[in-house]
């Protein structure tokens, strides 16, 4: 358990900061729970997609007709059964996406873009039926050259994988088209200047690779589309609106006719916040009159779906001998995969926001590849900064012989202070995690030989926007809570825990649902840590109307005014010296009366969501280096941030340890393995190696509560930023070992053993 | 006037290379009203792809959030997230 | 293609079901049996969401043909509750917040059952490494082993 | 899958026919680890599958002659069970059971893991410095092979049409004699060895090495049994010489490739390293037995 800080005695809140158990939690723990893949209807088609072999290929045509043949075969679907989209920029909620991009990647048209890229897809009565079909669907690929590595592709002599592509963010448009989509550059103050007053400048190169989301329930959904053009959708995903909306959009039907409901999801982290499965199913079950059921292989999820960026990096620093920072210069070049649309935005604000830096230049370049269009990971971009980033600072506190945190502390951001990317903070905890981690037992505990200990930071935005929730009571005085948003990591019981304590019930009494498409609103997807942010506002807030209800209602059945009446331990009670007979009316009591007294007891809140308040996390890091077989053992893990506030503690531990334990692997062992073809070599659980059980400490959480005063009870965002500075905290760990730099992720045996070698 | 601040090349693209401009409005809708009759297109490039911070305080999609007339206004980058 | 008879036992109760030359059991729990709550997460036993116990011994139901099914005993998640309560280690799962998305779950829970009944009293390395073959991405799998321990506790309390 | 056929034959000779009669598409089913992973990556060809786990005798391990038989399906959690075995030896046992997960082990074999062919096999180096055999049941009846006669080339055997491995023998152990085995993975389990090394040896009465098998795993096309490296071992008492020796032996018998799972430089240095590693350990033992 981590030491949270414990409620005040004398706090009011009942509910909010302790350790329910999760609602849905007999579901999962007795395999009832509904997964993308857990969903049948009567006459369902199997769904497959036929992929490109090649990375990179021009398809000269596409010959169905014997797939057709195939006795069972009832649909297959190409580009040429979805529109061929305008390019057009869909602020889908989240970060913007080209809908001609999202289309193209569902489906090729004209030319496949990486391997696993879709060509075709099936549906038949059954799987065997389907695999032939797959077989028989011949495509004639002229084979272009590809390109992966991110500066290759950078290259003017690159393979160009569109031809209508042409950098944006140059002083001057350019003639010719390249892979650089785009040039972003984020500046403030006299770097030069800076450099000049800097007794040490420290520059380093870093290399991350493209590494995988990684959850375990692969893609999966069913669709049924009727004759009339009412469409049902089931499907895993990050937000049912998203789906819609999506789906929508690829197949040009009305919003209003697309009925989405979300299944369970089994993790996202980001790579769940796009479509890749259910537009297809849809054409294919309008065109075959059927529901069509899809389900990705391991080795699709892999190929096929979003990794995030690999990149190269360069940082320059500048500071004073007694370790002020002068000047960042920070050029990062991320992979984008087949489309426009990096996280290099949010790496190059996230890079230097924990730092208090006069002069910079952060340079973002934006490039596409012929690997698959990257989607949203957890903090998109701000680990592979960061890595960057804390290494280099690791290495100017070792050139200064200073403490890594103090020298952090000394250059640290704190409220009223401009961040990086624009901003003045407010009411932030950045130094209040440094301290928690300098204070800790950990950062004083006895290291061995081939041992290191590592320290990093990191910083994530955390998001609000568009969210609807909706609280009715029953006639009994229990309530249930109706939110728009999918549960990644245990949303709903803190959804359930707010309105159970505004109402004053006790949490039992309080079931939270999430609602389809047809049944709730319209809210954002569930990323960005902005679910217990923004939904939760939206639930407290429609909590707040039925409290207000409530008095009315109470104060009419007293006979005097709303303000007359108070509200407390879920019970309405009267302050009317002249009533002192009148004894408190329960909620169970109000819903009771709720016929006579104005009807169902309901309230829906929609909002968008303002004043995120930011996350900063700082992590400390022990390793164990076998310097003869060049492996790591991750000893010990200490993870400290600013979460504003617990709503359920046991829950903001999880995503804490989580998102620690992602970094790791990415640190360590995770990257995307292509063999000369372009073709990628690991994919699959066994080579592709998250990790294991084995392969992990107990890691500690330590929550800082930083109250955020926009929300109602003081939550900032937490899912996203604990998996910024582990990448850096073992580096600096490992650096600390071997006393020798590694700059290029993963740390894995054979790169350490050589650098061992050749130290 | 409440002071606009477009940081990033993106933005600066639009207005010539400006960083700072002064634009006469009291609501968000009025400045990015403004910014696209003085620098076609950045209005709407503003309201798809920039997030909008008032005084330190992030704004998504908030055209009725007001301004001050000391106001400083921070346009960058949407956010999105995992 | 022809479809061949199988009869098994699961969760205590007989089963006979056809399933294709080709099928495993996986596919067999989930598609004949609708026991949907063994997950397929990989297809090729490094992810362990399929896990189930065979006459006694854990395995992964997507490395099992359902043809070699035939006379034996099964259990799966469906079967792990008695009734209505709860397993202790399905309680710790949830007293601990052992589990974010729970799609990992079942198959994590099968397999610390089969630890628990081959070791009443494991170590926090003997638990991590018995459950190496069970990825969970959401967790870090720190409470995964805590509340497995846990349970290892209570369970020997009920014993004496 | 869709041509698949599956049978499961009560005897030996059935199984041979069956897997003789099913040519080369026909496939023998111990634990089905590695089998139905090849299935359903399509990197075979579908056929009759031969269920071999319901023959008499197929699955279990006995104790004959001094030495051990160990049925050819008999599975990993089964051996790791097994405490006379694992007294004598550890080596191989340790080797059986860090094939693959908890789950794997409830499945998979050493005939399999011997007749996937394997480089990289755990097993298999500890089999070979075990000086084990293989008895081999085909059309033509039996016959017995020396362990590191099974695997000719990666993915390959020198099992004839029909044939299949019914059980693996060990040796009785002389005194003063023990084994070890180690491998090298990115991470802590769920891996396919980097490199593995096996090493079997006897200590005379003054507790100098008189007899030292050296197998390698992963650092070749098939699983390595280095005379020089045992010649290193042979006559010390495993000291810093003859370790050096040794580690020098072992690399110098590599001819690794480079892959997604390790270069062959850093492959050739890991197996010094392990020989010297697993040499050690399996020389403490043998002392203990003294």
């Amino acid at each position: 358990m981590s030491d949270v800080l414990e409620r005040p005695a004398d706090s009011p809140l009942k509910v909010v900061g302790t350790r329910p158990i999760r609602p849905d939690g007999v579901d999962k723990v007795t395999g009832a729970a509904t997964f993308g893949a857990d969903f049948s209807m009567p006459g369902m088609l199997v769904g497959k997609i036929k992929r490109s072999p090649h990375a990179h290929a021009r398809i000269v045509s596409i010959e169905t007709k014997r797939a057709r043949a195939v006795a069972g075969v009832k649909a297959i679907v190409t580009a040429a059964d979805f529109p061929d989209l305008a390019s057009e920029e869909y602020e889908g909620g989240e970060s913007a996406s080209n809908l001609r991009d999202l289309s193209l990647n569902c489906m090729a048209r004209g030319k496949a873009l990486y391997d696993g890229h879709a060509v075709a897809a099936v549906a038949a009565t059954t799987a065997a039926a389907a695999d032939e079909a797959l077989e028989l669907i011949e495509v004639t690929y002229e084979v272009l050259p590809h390109v992966i590595d991110v500066e290759e592709a950078m290259s003017h002599d690159a393979p160009v994988l569109h031809a209508h592509l042409f950098t944006e963010g140059l002083e001057t448009r350019p003639e010719t088209p390249s892979n650089i989509a785009q040039k972003n550059e984020l500046a403030r103050g006299d770097l030069a200047a800076g450099f000049a007053a800097a007794d040490v400048v420290m520059e380093g190169r870093y290399t991350t690779a493209a590494v995988h989301q990684g959850y375990i329930e692969p893609h999966a959904c069913v669709a049924a589309f009727a004759p009339d053009g009412q469409c049902q959708v089931w499907s895993s995903s990050q937000g049912q609106f998203m789906v819609r909306t999506y789906c929508a959009k690829v197949l040009g039907l009305e919003a209003s006719n697309i009925r989405v409901t979300p299944a369970e999801i089994g993790g996202g982290f980001g790579g769940k916040t796009t479509v890749y499965l259910e537009p297809l199913a849809l054409a294919l079950s309008r065109q075959s009159g059927a529901p069509v059921k899809m389900v990705m292989s391991r080795e699709e999820v892999f190929r096929a779906t979003g990794p995030t960026s690999g990149a190269v990096m360069e940082v320059t620093l500048g500071a004073t001998a007694d370790g002020r920072i002068t000047a960042a210069d920070v050029v990062l070049k991320y992979q984008a995969g087949a489309f426009p649309g990096s996280p290099v935005g949010a790496g190059s604000m996230t890079a230097l926001a924990c730092y208090d830096i006069e002069n910079f230049h952060i340079t973002g370049y934006d490039v596409v590849t012929n690997s698959p269009k990257v989607a949203a990971y957890r903090a998109p971009g701000a680990p592979i900064s960061a890595f960057a980033v804390e290494s280099a600072i690791d290495e100017l506190a070792l050139k200064l012989c200073m403490d890594p945190i103090a020298l952090r502390e000394k250059n640290a951001v704190r409220d009223g202070v401009k961040a990086a990317y624009g901003p003045t903070y407010r009411n932030i905890g950045y130094v209040e995690t440094l301290e928690a981690i300098r204070d800790h037992p950990h950062y004083r505990a006895p290291i061995g030989p081939n041992q290191g200990r590592g320290v990093a930071v990191g910083f994530w935005f955390n998001i609000g926007g568009e969210s609807t929730a909706a609280v009715h009571v029953n006639e009994d005085g229990s309530a249930v809570v109706v939110t728009g948003n999918p549960d990644i990591g245990g949303s709903r019981v803190s959804m359930a825990m707010m309105a159970a304590e505004v109402l004053g019930l006790p949490i039992e009494k309080v079931r939270p649902i999430v609602a389809d498409t047809a049944s709730i609103g319209f809210s954002m997807l569930t990323g960005g840590s902005r679910t217990t942010f923004a939904t939760g506002m939206a639930v407290t807030q429609a909590a707040r109307k039925i409290v207000a209800d409530l008095k009315q209602r109470a104060a009419g059945i007293w006979s005097v005014a709303a303000e007359a009446v108070e509200w407390k331990d879920g019970a309405a009670h009267c302050l009317d010296p002249a009533k002192a007979d009148a004894q408190p009316l329960s909620l169970a009591a109000l819903a009771a009366r709720s016929a006579r007294t104005g009807g169902p007891i309901t309230a829906e809140v929609s909002l968008t969501a303002q004043g995120a308040g930011p996350g900063f996390a700082a992590h400390i890091c022990d390793v164990e280096v076998d310097p003869e077989t060049g492996h790591v053992t991750i000893l010990r893990y200490t993870a400290a941030q600013d979460v504003g506030r617990a709503i359920h503690p046991a829950y903001v531990e999880g995503q804490i340890q989580g998102g620690v334990a992602q970094g790791i692997g990415w640190a360590l062992n995770e990257e995307y393995v292509f063999d000369r073809l372009g073709r990628m070599e690991n994919a699959g659980f066994l080579d592709y190696r998250v990790p294991v059980a084995s392969d992990l400490p107990m890691i500690e959480p330590i929550i800082v509560e930083v109250a955020n005063p926009r929300h109602p009870f003081g939550a900032k965002g937490v899912g996203e930023a604990p998996i910024v500075p582990p990448l850096a905290a073992v580096a600096n760990a490992v650096r600390r070992a071997i006393g020798v730099r590694m700059t290029d992720l993963p740390l894995s045996p054979p790169k350490i053993r050589a650098v061992i070698d050749a130290r | 006037m409440p002071r606009v601040v477009a940081i990033g090349s993106a933005a600066r693209a639009f207005t010539g290379g400006a960083g700072e401009i002064e634009v006469e409005a009291s609501t968000v809708a009025q400045m990015i009203a403004v910014l696209e009759s003085r620098f076609p297109g950045f209005g709407d490039h503003v309201e798809r792809r920039m997030a909008i911070a008032i005084d330190g305080e992030i704004h998504q999609d908030a055209d009725g959030a007001i301004l001050n007339p000391h106001s400083e206004v921070y346009l960058f980058p949407r956010i999105g997230g995992g | 293609m022809i479809r061949r008879h199988v009869s098994a036992t699961v969760n205590g109760d007989p089963v006979e079901f056809l399933s294709h030359p080709g099928a495993t059991l996986l596919d067999a729990l989930r598609d004949e049996l609708s026991l949907t709550g063994s997950k397929e997460g990989c297809g090729s036993g490094d992810c362990g969401a399929c896990s189930v116990i065979v006459d006694g011994r854990l395995i992964c139901s997507c490395l099992m043909l359902a043809a070699e099914a035939e006379g034996r005993r099964i259990q799966t998640i469906e079967g792990m509750a008695d009734g209505s309560a709860l397993h202790p280690l399905q309680q710790k799962f949830l007293d601990h917040a052992a589990l974010q998305c729970g799609f990992c779950t079942p198959g994590i829970l099968m397999a610390a059952k089969a630890l628990l009944e081959a070791n009443p009293e494991p170590t926090e390395t003997e638990t991590r490494y018995w459950l190496a073959g069970n990825l969970c991405r959401c967790t870090g799998y720190d409470k995964i082993v805590r509340a497995v321990m846990d349970a290892a506790a209570e369970m020997r309390q009920v014993r004496v | 899958m869709s041509q698949l056929d599956y049978v499961a034959p009560a005897s030996a000779e059935e199984a041979a026919r069956a897997l003789a009669a099913g040519g080369t598409l026909a496939k023998v089913l111990a634990g089905g680890t590695d089998l139905l992973v090849q299935l359903r990556a399509g990197r075979l060809a579908p056929g009759t599958i031969v269920d071999v786990k319901r023959i008499p005798g197929v699955i279990g391990i006995r104790e004959e002659d001094g030495g051990f038989v160990i049925g050819g399906a008999t599975p990993g959690a089964l051996i790791g069970e097994h405490e006379a075995l694992t007294r004598a030896w550890p080596g191989v046992v340790e080797a059986a059971t860090l094939i693959g997960s908890t789950q794997i082990q409830g499945r998979a074999s050493l005939a399999g893991n011997l007749c996937n062919a394997s480089p990289a096999a755990d097993s298999v180096p500890a089999l070979i410095a075990a000086s084990a055999t293989c008895v081999v049941v085909g059309p033509e009846g039996r016959r017995t092979v020396a362990a590191d006669a099974i695997a000719v080339a990666p993915g390959l055997t020198s099992l004839g049409p029909g044939e299949f491995v019914f059980e693996i023998r060990l040796p009785p152990r002389p005194p003063r004699s023990a084994d070890a085995y180690l491998r090298s993975i990115p991470r802590t389990e769920m891996d396919i060895a980097v490199v593995g090394a096996g090493v079997n040896l006897s200590l005379d009465a003054g507790g100098l090495v008189c007899e030292a098998r050296v197998a390698l795993g992963a650092v070749a096309p098939t699983v390595i049994l280095s005379e020089a490296a045992a010649a290193a071992l042979v006559g010390t008492r495993v000291d810093e010489a003859a370790l050096a020796n040794l580690d020098a032996a072992a690399r110098e018998a590599c001819s690794p490739i480079s892959d997604k799972r390790g270069t062959a430089l850093f492959r050739t240095k890991i197996a010094g390293v392990l020989a010297r590693r697993t040499a050690i350990i399996a020389f403490a033992r043998a002392g203990e037995r003294a």
